[in-house]
């Protein structure tokens, strides 16, 4: 086991520093004059070169990359001509657009993004695995078939399209909720809530049809296979069956899509985001594309893919131990 | 009253007006007593089983008729009354130990829910009872094994586990389906004992279902034969086993090769033309040698997780003559036998053929030779590709040597179909249109279209039924006499490999413990292990089965 | 394990070989909710493909501005009920601009319609490629393709072209951008079942057989394997399309996927989001043609899935072990 | 607005600060029957209370030094006085400048080139003490150190040696052409004569900064109070802004602020529909907010129009602003003036103001001057091309210059929803166009970009969409950097888009900026506009309307000419 973790976390770390590579080089290197990209439309020849000059641009291409790197792990210094700015390890950079520190910029933009992706979670799981489960408890009636197509409506529905019909019905039309407007958990818990519930229940609507999807198959595969007949055969009823035995094999893969789902909710639910106003990491990236932030665009896609590789890395290693078999195998 | 009263049973899937799966069978089971279903696949046997649980409910199936079990109208009972009968009053067995149990949970704890499903047991009684039952089954070390999950047991351990769970609740009957198909022959052998001492022990009923006479030989006191869905004799296990009433039996019984019997063809079967003599015995290594394998090693794997599949092995295949190899599972023999073709690289030794070293040949430089080594496969579903016609299969060797067109290939395709025993108009038929001896012809067919000089056959008939096995090794042996083929029949079931090999290799865990002529390794296992597998095979004949109980009980004290 | 997800989505495990394409047919039709789906498809098909005609026929064009069919001085809300539906514009006219709203759909639809097809393709070619080879290669290249495979994995979809929006020139067609940075981002799951299925078939007997016939390894490749990936490749790429639908219209609703005034649904639906009380069928005519495309596709990939993979289907039958009868 | 000075999206946001984040007073010239003076809701505006402000874009930089705005700005002006300010009432009266620290507007001579100013007596900070007029000096020499840009450049251009002075961090000496004489006296000599002086001292740069008090960059968390509020709380660079009474200020010396509520709640960063949504709500706290940065959009207004109790709580102010179309003459075909007048004439503009949110958002617009008074507007209309456009005229025109047949032109435009340079109205263009024979291919641009592109000499495509609004009202600020040759800047922002060099236009830019009658100055602009028109640099589409709600319980509402929106510093909530 301790091998399998190791081994995982190493082939994280290597797809992290290839993506890292890969990011770099495609925004650093492809355009065209990266220092005036960096540094924003309205800069003066002088300011370009001193962003040229803090981003090494005129030193070989791997080098510029080393510095980025060392950034990152042990931080970095930039000179302003008059003094030096110290940015501190893990450095993703200045966008010199914002005059800040990009990993100071999605550090600020994390706790809402996590609001979000947490209180979301909860809710698509308990939604999705209770739907999967109802579906295979009450299976062959008419409450599976409605459920079956709710789950498959629920699937093929773009969050901002439920997003835009909750804002309508219950911001709108009923006025039962205010119009969302994030509210820091800090200031205000009980805002803080009814601000994200919106956003909570459209991404739970849309985030929980593959997980009842995934839990209905997953169950009706494992009560198909022998061991349950065998436990069948010893007279357990239909309750234990599905409950003991056949929710305990879907848990594995529900486990493994929630932490991969979790993990790229982190680098920020762009969608969702923009939608309900979220000041949350997918909207500063939202932002950022749109005033070609070139350090802090490459500071998000790598946060985010971070999260990503670290989700899939724990997804594994949770369904390895939720299933002892994949270890062996 | 009887233990199980079954009458007019009938059972049929896919609506009752589908085929009948199994047809107006009765039987009756006394207390203590041991009846034996036996049947080929698609009989019915296993469908019949599962019907005195009344596992067929919710399931679509119809089944029709009377069914008592234990007192339980099985057919009348409430969800309820099913459920307090299984696995309380009646226990079932299953064939594949390791899907049988569930892979979450530990062995210990499996065996705990089942005992409070039917006890009103608190959680520690129920796991002592679990300690207590893994004990019996002969678990060493129960206490600490209940803990264990069933990956981590041996197949064997793993069918003692499932035992064990029948026996918590100290069961009236034990219907065990097909309990030792999927194990080795001396699990299979220590499983049956095993069975054997429990009833005794316990006084349960056993209703065994099997397709090896031979397992029911070993165990039962009654035996019932089926065939599709009908029963065709039955009777005590001595008189039908002795005297076959029927010719389905007699057939049966004939087909069964028997590791006693010297080689033998058995008598003409459906589907192969005419009488097929008896080959002339020759002597061990006669012809010249035609393969010629020194210290053959290869490795699976790298690092600590590096597997010795197979370990130095030398062996010398003779134009004209059938080795056999015999071995268990893990023992190496499938990929030997690849080695053999050169479907798998050695990893070390050296591999002759014709005088040439192929064994480290690279795949260009091994063109040449790959017609003239052919081989068959155990599995006739994945060994043809299911979206090409048959006749396209067996044209691929043609095609690939390019000499021939298109009309010529058609004809002698069929050349070769008619030759195996298949119609030669089924050309364009696709594999799933065929049964599986069938396609084991088409496989044949094949290995033959290339023109080869030495065929290794992998567990040719292992996947299939008794009849169509002695059908397909005649046609093996006929096919070697006619054309002068070296043969290597590797095989994990000891009868088959004497009925066909001229000599015979014995393998365990990768090396060969033992070879040499049929008769010398047969009549006279010099190796310990030659002889613990000899005497695991089970005997068609009760009495000798009862002999070579105790001769297992001896050898294994020894 | 995202492996392993895929793969069980796509159905691939299956060895079940597909018996020709009339029962596929016939499997594919005895779903009906399927065969409503491969309807629903073909006519949003045949409307993108016929747009100029249906606009022609309505006798509108998706760019001409009709000023006097809106109410300037309440900020431009359409005339008339219902948006502004009439005779002349059959689902009314788009606030502030009047221009008529069907001939904007549409043509919306060739844009949603085009970009995820294209895109699906570049993801399938890319996918079956990179899993071929990496399946069929020796131990090397399997490893450097799949750690590859990995990282584009590790891509989220709307980052990445996000981030390659803001990057690449303004004059490069956004339509085709879009395209190519979808198809460049989205094959992993195809290329991951290529693979998992190339390795699964590369050790059956038959691939063993022709290899034993004499035939070089791309014609083993062509013969064994292509046909047998078929399934399940197609399988998947119908599960993707709805998906691929899904980006672009995020993309244009975020306001950095197709410009102005080329119509796509996602930018309508972004234009409408501010309308939704003065003019709700202006909003609800993209969202709704989003639903339905994306849900037909869906269910039609569902369909196609059980079709291709009668085991699915099987599945959901609870035996009690008469698979192994019927086995052998 | 000419050099950039900041590297970040300031620039971009001072434009917006400009636009719509300044001052105070009411309604447009023939539009002025929708507001009369000190509307909101019934009853007498008494003081208490704490009105919050709800907005999109956050009061970032609250240091005087680094604020660009027109009149000294909305909220900041409730913290900051400055030597003059705008006149605190509706309408056309507001768009005048009135003085606030010092005792009137000013007195020139030497040709307007030196003005001379007078503090008011017993003017305190927050903390008591009293304000000097080296304080003043002190602040504007503060907006000239690198660190603290971001101000408006007039200061530099137009101060002796402001154009090499480096500020007080790097130069203890001072700026030498700001004398201050005793602590009630300031005098400012300037290199040429500028008769709008008094204008420029209603920018924040003029507000008093006490030297001991200043901690450079760090100020802006609390700058030092000199008007009615004092700052007690500021977080996220400007998001959360909370304002209290500064108790030594005295009504006494200052005619224009009002400060009825006792508390000023500023909240930043919010969605624009977030913010229409709550106003419109007006529910809680909402009920005393108001906005100082979001206007109606189409959409919402349609809402609110048809519902008579919201209606009754929008705002309408015009800012002097105007939204055109630009011509580069350096770009083939627009050198020829023919085309430049075809497309005149093909333009329509109500689809351009329907495109725009439609005609209570937007007005046409054929002069480039604002229609208020103070700009100097005088009405002409120098290629009438009709409510719907002339296409017939226009393609008169195209034949007789040379393009029969037609000819194929690039529009470049924005891709941001600004109703103002946004792609609806580039898709009306294109549409009015076709009429003419002209196709029009579409270039749209992300925010940055699109201003990158369009500023930028080198870059300046040849037909494009923009708008231009004034640091104060009058014709100067409107005109001079649009249209004066010496205003062509070469690295760096260019706003004189057709890069008109013309001597006559210039000298008589020279010759107004003398007067100091400003009045008489403003209808010399009205004309100067009136000969630039003729020229067909530009086409102006429209001036655009604002429209804003404020909450139930909000009294007092003033809104002037000069911003637009209305005044803080007039609202009360109780």
């Amino acid at each position: 086991m301790t091998r399998f973790l190791l081994r995982r976390l190493g082939g994280a770390l290597f797809v992290l520093l290839a993506l890292s590579v890969v990011v770099y080089a495609a925004f650093y290197v492809a355009p065209g004059n990266v220092a005036q990209i960096a540094c924003g439309p309205r800069c003066s020849p002088a300011q370009v070169a001193q962003v040229s000059d803090q981003l090494r641009l005129g030193d070989p291409l791997y080098v510029q990359y080393a510095h980025f790197l060392q950034g990152i792990f042990a931080g970095r210094d930039y000179s302003t001509g008059t003094g030096i700015l110290h940015c501190q390890a893990p450095c993703l950079g200045r966008s010199y657009q914002d005059d800040q520190q990009v990993t100071q910029m999605i550090l600020t933009k994390l706790p809402a993004t996590a609001s979000l992706a947490i209180g979301a979670f909860v809710l698509w799981i308990l939604l999705g695995v209770g739907t999967g489960l109802l579906s295979v408890w009450r299976r062959g009636r008419a409450t599976e078939r409605i459920l079956t197509g709710l789950t498959l409506a629920g699937m093929a529905t773009p969050v901002f399209v439920v997003g835009l019909l909750l804002i309508i019905v219950f911001c709108s039309a009923l006025q039962l909720l205010p119009f969302p407007d994030y509210v820091p958990l800090t200031e205000n818990p009980e805002q803080w809530a009814w601000n994200l519930l919106l956003p909570w229940v459209s991404l739970a609507l849309v985030s929980a049809a593959p997980y009842a999807r995934m839990t209905r198959s997953s169950m009706l595969e494992t009560l198909a296979e022998d061991h349950v007949r065998t436990f069948r055969a010893y007279g357990v009823s239909e309750r234990g069956l599905v409950g003991r035995h056949a929710l305990r094999g879907a848990l594995g893969p529900v486990i493994a899509l929630g932490a991969l789902d979790i993990g790229s909710m982190f680098g920020g639910a762009v969608l969702t985001e923009s939608l309900f106003n979220i000041p949350g990491v997918g909207r500063e990236l939202v932002d950022a594309v749109k005033n070609v932030d070139l350090p802090v665009v490459v500071g998000l896609v790598l946060v985010t893919g971070f999260f990503v590789v670290l989700a899939n890395a724990v997804a594994d290693i949770l369904q390895a131990m939720a299933d002892r078999r994949v270890v062996l195998s | 009253m009887s233990l199980v009263e079954v009458s007019g049973l009938t059972i049929s899937f896919d609506g009752a007006a589908g085929a009948r799966a199994v047809d107006g069978l009765s039987f009756t089971l006394e207390a203590g007593a041991a009846l034996g279903v036996v049947g080929e696949s698609g009989s019915g046997k296993s469908a019949s089983a599962y019907a005195l649980l009344g596992l067929h409910r919710g399931t679509g199936a119809t089944v029709g008729g009377s069914i008592r079990v234990a007192g339980v109208d099985v057919q009348a009972a409430t969800d309820a009354e099913l459920r307090a009968l299984r696995g309380s009053r009646a226990a079932m067995v299953f064939q594949d130990p390791l899907s049988s149990l569930d892979p979450y949970y530990a062995v210990g704890d499996q065996i705990a829910e089942v005992y409070r499903v039917h006890t009103r047991a608190s959680r520690r009684a129920a796991r002592a009872r679990a300690v207590e039952v893994l004990d019996r089954v002969g678990i060493p070390d129960a206490a600490r094994r209940s803990r264990s999950r069933p990956h981590e047991f041996s197949g064997g351990m793993r069918q003692r586990t499932l035992i064990a769970m029948a026996l918590a609740c100290e069961p009236q009957l034990l219907i065990a389906d097909e309990p030792t198909t999927a194990l080795d022959v001396t699990v299979q052998a220590q499983i049956l004992d095993l069975l054997h001492h429990l009833r005794h022990e316990t006084g349960m009923g056993l209703l065994l279902v099997t397709h090896d006479v031979g397992v029911a030989a070993e165990s039962v006191d009654d035996v019932l034969v089926m065939q599709s869905g009908r029963e065709v004799e039955s009777g005590p296990v001595a008189d039908v086993l002795s005297a076959p009433r029927r010719p389905y039996t007699r057939e049966l019984l004939s087909a069964v090769p028997r590791v006693d019997a010297k080689r033998a063809t058995p008598a003409a079967a459906p589907g192969v033309k005419g009488p097929v003599p008896v080959p002339a015995p020759r002597d061990a290594g006669g012809g010249e040698p035609l393969l010629e394998a020194v210290g053959l090693r290869r490795e699976f794997g790298r690092g600590s997780g590096r597997v010795i599949a197979v370990d130095g092995v030398s062996l010398t295949v003779h134009r004209g003559e059938t080795l056999g190899i015999v071995g268990e599972s893990g023992s190496g023999k499938t990929t030997l036998g690849r080695m053999l073709v050169r479907l798998l690289d050695p990893t070390g030794g050296s591999l002759h053929y014709g005088g040439a070293e192929i064994g480290s040949l690279s795949d260009k430089a091994l063109r040449p030779y790959r017609r003239e080594l052919q081989m068959v496969f155990q599995d006739p579903v994945a060994s043809l590709n299911p979206r090409r016609s048959i006749g396209e299969s067996v044209a691929d060797p043609l095609r690939a040597a390019g000499v021939l067109d298109d009309t010529r290939i058609r004809s002698r395709v069929q050349e070769l179909l008619e030759r195996v025993g298949l119609d030669p108009n089924r050309y364009d038929r696709y594999p799933h249109e065929f049964s599986g001896g069938q396609r084991q012809r088409v496989g044949i067919a094949r290995a033959l279209a290339a023109g080869p000089e030495l065929i290794v056959c992998d567990e040719p008939v292992s996947a299939l039924d008794v009849t169509t096995q002695a059908q397909v090794t005649a046609l093996l042996a006929e096919l070697q006499r006619e054309l002068g083929l070296g043969l290597v029949f590797i095989a994990h079931d000891l009868a088959v490999v004497r009925q066909v090999s001229d000599r015979v290799a014995v393998m365990r865990q990768g090396r060969i413990v033992e070879q040499g002529s049929v008769d010398e390794v047969y009549g006279a296992p010099q190796d310990p292990y030659t002889k613990q597998l000899l005497a695991a095979v089970p005997a068609l004949d009760p009495a000798l089965a009862t002999v070579r109980r105790a001769a297992r009980k001896e050898l294994a004290a020894a | 394990m995202a492996e392993a997800l895929l793969v069980k989505e796509a159905g691939v495990a299956a060895a079940a070989p597909a018996s020709g394409a009339s029962s596929f047919r016939r499997r594919l039709r005895a779903r009906r909710s399927a065969v409503v789906a491969a309807v629903v498809v073909a006519l949003l098909v045949l409307v993108a493909l016929a747009a100029p005609l249906l606009a022609g026929i309505e006798g509108q064009d998706p760019t001409t501005y009709h000023a006097n069919l809106v109410d300037s001085a309440t900020g431009g809300v359409p005339l008339g009920s219902f948006g502004g539906i009439s005779a002349e514009h059959w689902l009314g006219v788009e606030p502030l601009t009047g221009r008529d709203l069907f001939a904007r759909v549409v043509y919306g639809a060739r844009v949603s319609l085009g970009v995820a097809l294209a895109a699906t393709l570049l993801q399938v070619i890319i996918g079956v490629v990179v899993g071929l080879a990496a399946g069929l290669g020796n131990r090397f290249v399997d490893q450097a393709l799949s750690r590859v495979t990995d990282i584009v994995v590790a891509l989220p979809v709307m980052v990445i072209a996000l981030g390659a929006l803001a990057v690449v020139p303004a004059d490069f067609p956004r339509p085709v951008l879009i395209a190519v940075i979808v198809g460049l981002v989205g094959w992993s799951g195809i290329s991951k079942i290529v693979r998992a299925r190339t390795l699964a078939l590369k050790s059956l007997d038959h691939v063993a057989a022709a290899r034993l016939s004499g035939w070089g390894g791309l014609r083993i490749a062509r013969r064994e394997l292509l046909p047998a990936l078929a399934a399940p490749v197609i399988t998947y790429a119908v599960l993707l399309f709805p998906g691929n639908i899904v980006v672009e219209a995020a993309l244009s609703f975020l306001g950095v996927g197709i410009k102005p005034p080329t119509p796509s649904w996602g930018q309508m639906l972004s234009d409408a989001d501010t309308w939704y009380q003065a003019a709700p069928t202006y909003l609800l005519i993209p969202a709704l043609l989003i639903f339905i495309t994306v849900l037909a596709l869906t269910v039609l990939g569902e369909g196609v899935r059980n079709a291709l993979d009668p085991r699915v289907a099987s599945r959901l039958r609870i035996g009690t072990g008469r698979k192994k009868e019927a086995g052998g | 607005m000419r050099q950039p000075s900041v590297i970040s999206r300031r620039v971009a946001a001072a434009v917006v600060v400009l636009v719509v984040g300044s001052g105070a007073a009411a309604c447009g010239p023939q539009d002025s029957k929708g507001s009369d003076a000190g509307s909101g809701a019934a009853g007498k505006p008494a003081k208490g209370g704490t009105l919050t402000v709800l907005n999109s874009n956050a009061q970032e930089d609250f240091d005087p030094a680094r604020l660009y705005t027109s009149g000294g700005g909305n909220v900041p002006s409730l913290v900051f006085r400055t030597l003059t300010t705008r006149n605190r009432e509706d309408g056309a009266a507001g768009a005048k400048v009135v003085p606030d620290l010092a005792t009137d507007l000013g007195t020139p001579s030497k040709n307007a080139t030196v003005w001379t100013y007078t503090l008011k007596d017993g003017l305190k900070y927050e903390d008591g003490t009293a304000i000097t007029s080296a304080d003043i000096k002190y602040g504007i020499e503060r907006s000239f150190a690198a660190e603290l840009s971001g101000g408006a450049p007039y200061l530099r251009d137009w101060l002796i040696g402001g154009a090499d002075y480096q500020g007080p961090y790097k130069d203890k000496k001072g700026l030498a052409s700001i004398e201050t004489p005793d602590a009630k006296t300031i005098v400012f000599h300037l290199n040429k004569p500028e008769g709008e002086f008094p204008y420029l001292a209603t920018q924040t740069q003029t507000t008093p900064v006490p030297k001991a008090k200043d901690t450079g960059t760090k100020y802006e968390n609390h700058p030092i109070s000199s008007g009615p509020y004092k700052v007690v709380k500021n977080e996220g660079d400007g998001e959360r802004l909370v304002l209290e009474r500064n108790t030594f200020w005295s009504a006494a010396t200052d005619e224009e602020r009002k400060a009825y509520p006792d508390r000023i709640d500023v909240r930043s960063g919010l969605d624009s529909a977030v913010i229409n949504q709550r106003l419109s709500a007006s529910r809680g706290a909402d009920a005393a907010a108001v906005t100082t940065d979001t206007n109606l959009g189409p959409a919402e207004l349609a809402k609110v129009t048809g519902d008579k109790k919201l209606a009754s709580r929008v705002g309408t102010g015009h800012f002097g602003y105007t939204n055109y179309i630009a011509f580069n003459p350096k770009v083939k075909p627009f050198d020829n003036p023919k085309v430049r007048q075809a497309i005149s004439y093909a333009v329509d503009r109500t689809s351009v103001i329907n495109a725009a949110g439609g005609s209570s958002l937007a007005e046409p617009a054929t002069t480039f001057l604002p229609e208020q008074p103070s700009f100097g507007y005088s009405a002409y209309d120098a290629f009438p091309a009709g409510r719907t456009g002339n296409a017939a005229k226009a393609k008169e025109l195209l034949k007789e210059a040379g393009y029969a047949k037609g000819l194929t032109i690039t529009l470049t435009h924005s891709n941001e929803k600004n109703f103002a340079t946004s792609p609806e109205i580039a898709t009306a263009i294109q549409e009015a166009l076709k009429k003419a024979g002209i196709t029009v291919e579409l270039e749209g641009l992300e925010g940055n970009a699109y201003s990158d592109k369009i500023y930028n000499v080198k870059s300046e495509p040849g037909f494009f969409l923009t708008g231009w609004g004034a640091d104060w009202p009058s014709g100067g600020p409107f005109l001079a950097p649009i249209f004066d040759g010496r205003q062509i800047v070469k690295n760096g922002y260019n706003f004189n888009a057709s890069q008109l060099d013309d001597a006559s236009v210039n000298k008589e830019v020279d010759e107004i900026n003398k007067l100091t009658d400003l009045s008489a100055a403003a209808k010399r602009w009205g004309a100067l506009d009136k000969k630039i028109g003729e020229q067909a640099v530009t086409v102006p589409l429209f001036h655009p309307v604002y429209k804003r709600l404020y909450g139930e319980a909000v009294k007092n509402v003033v809104i002037s000419d000069w911003t637009g929106v209305l005044d803080i510093s007039q609202v009360a909530v109780k």
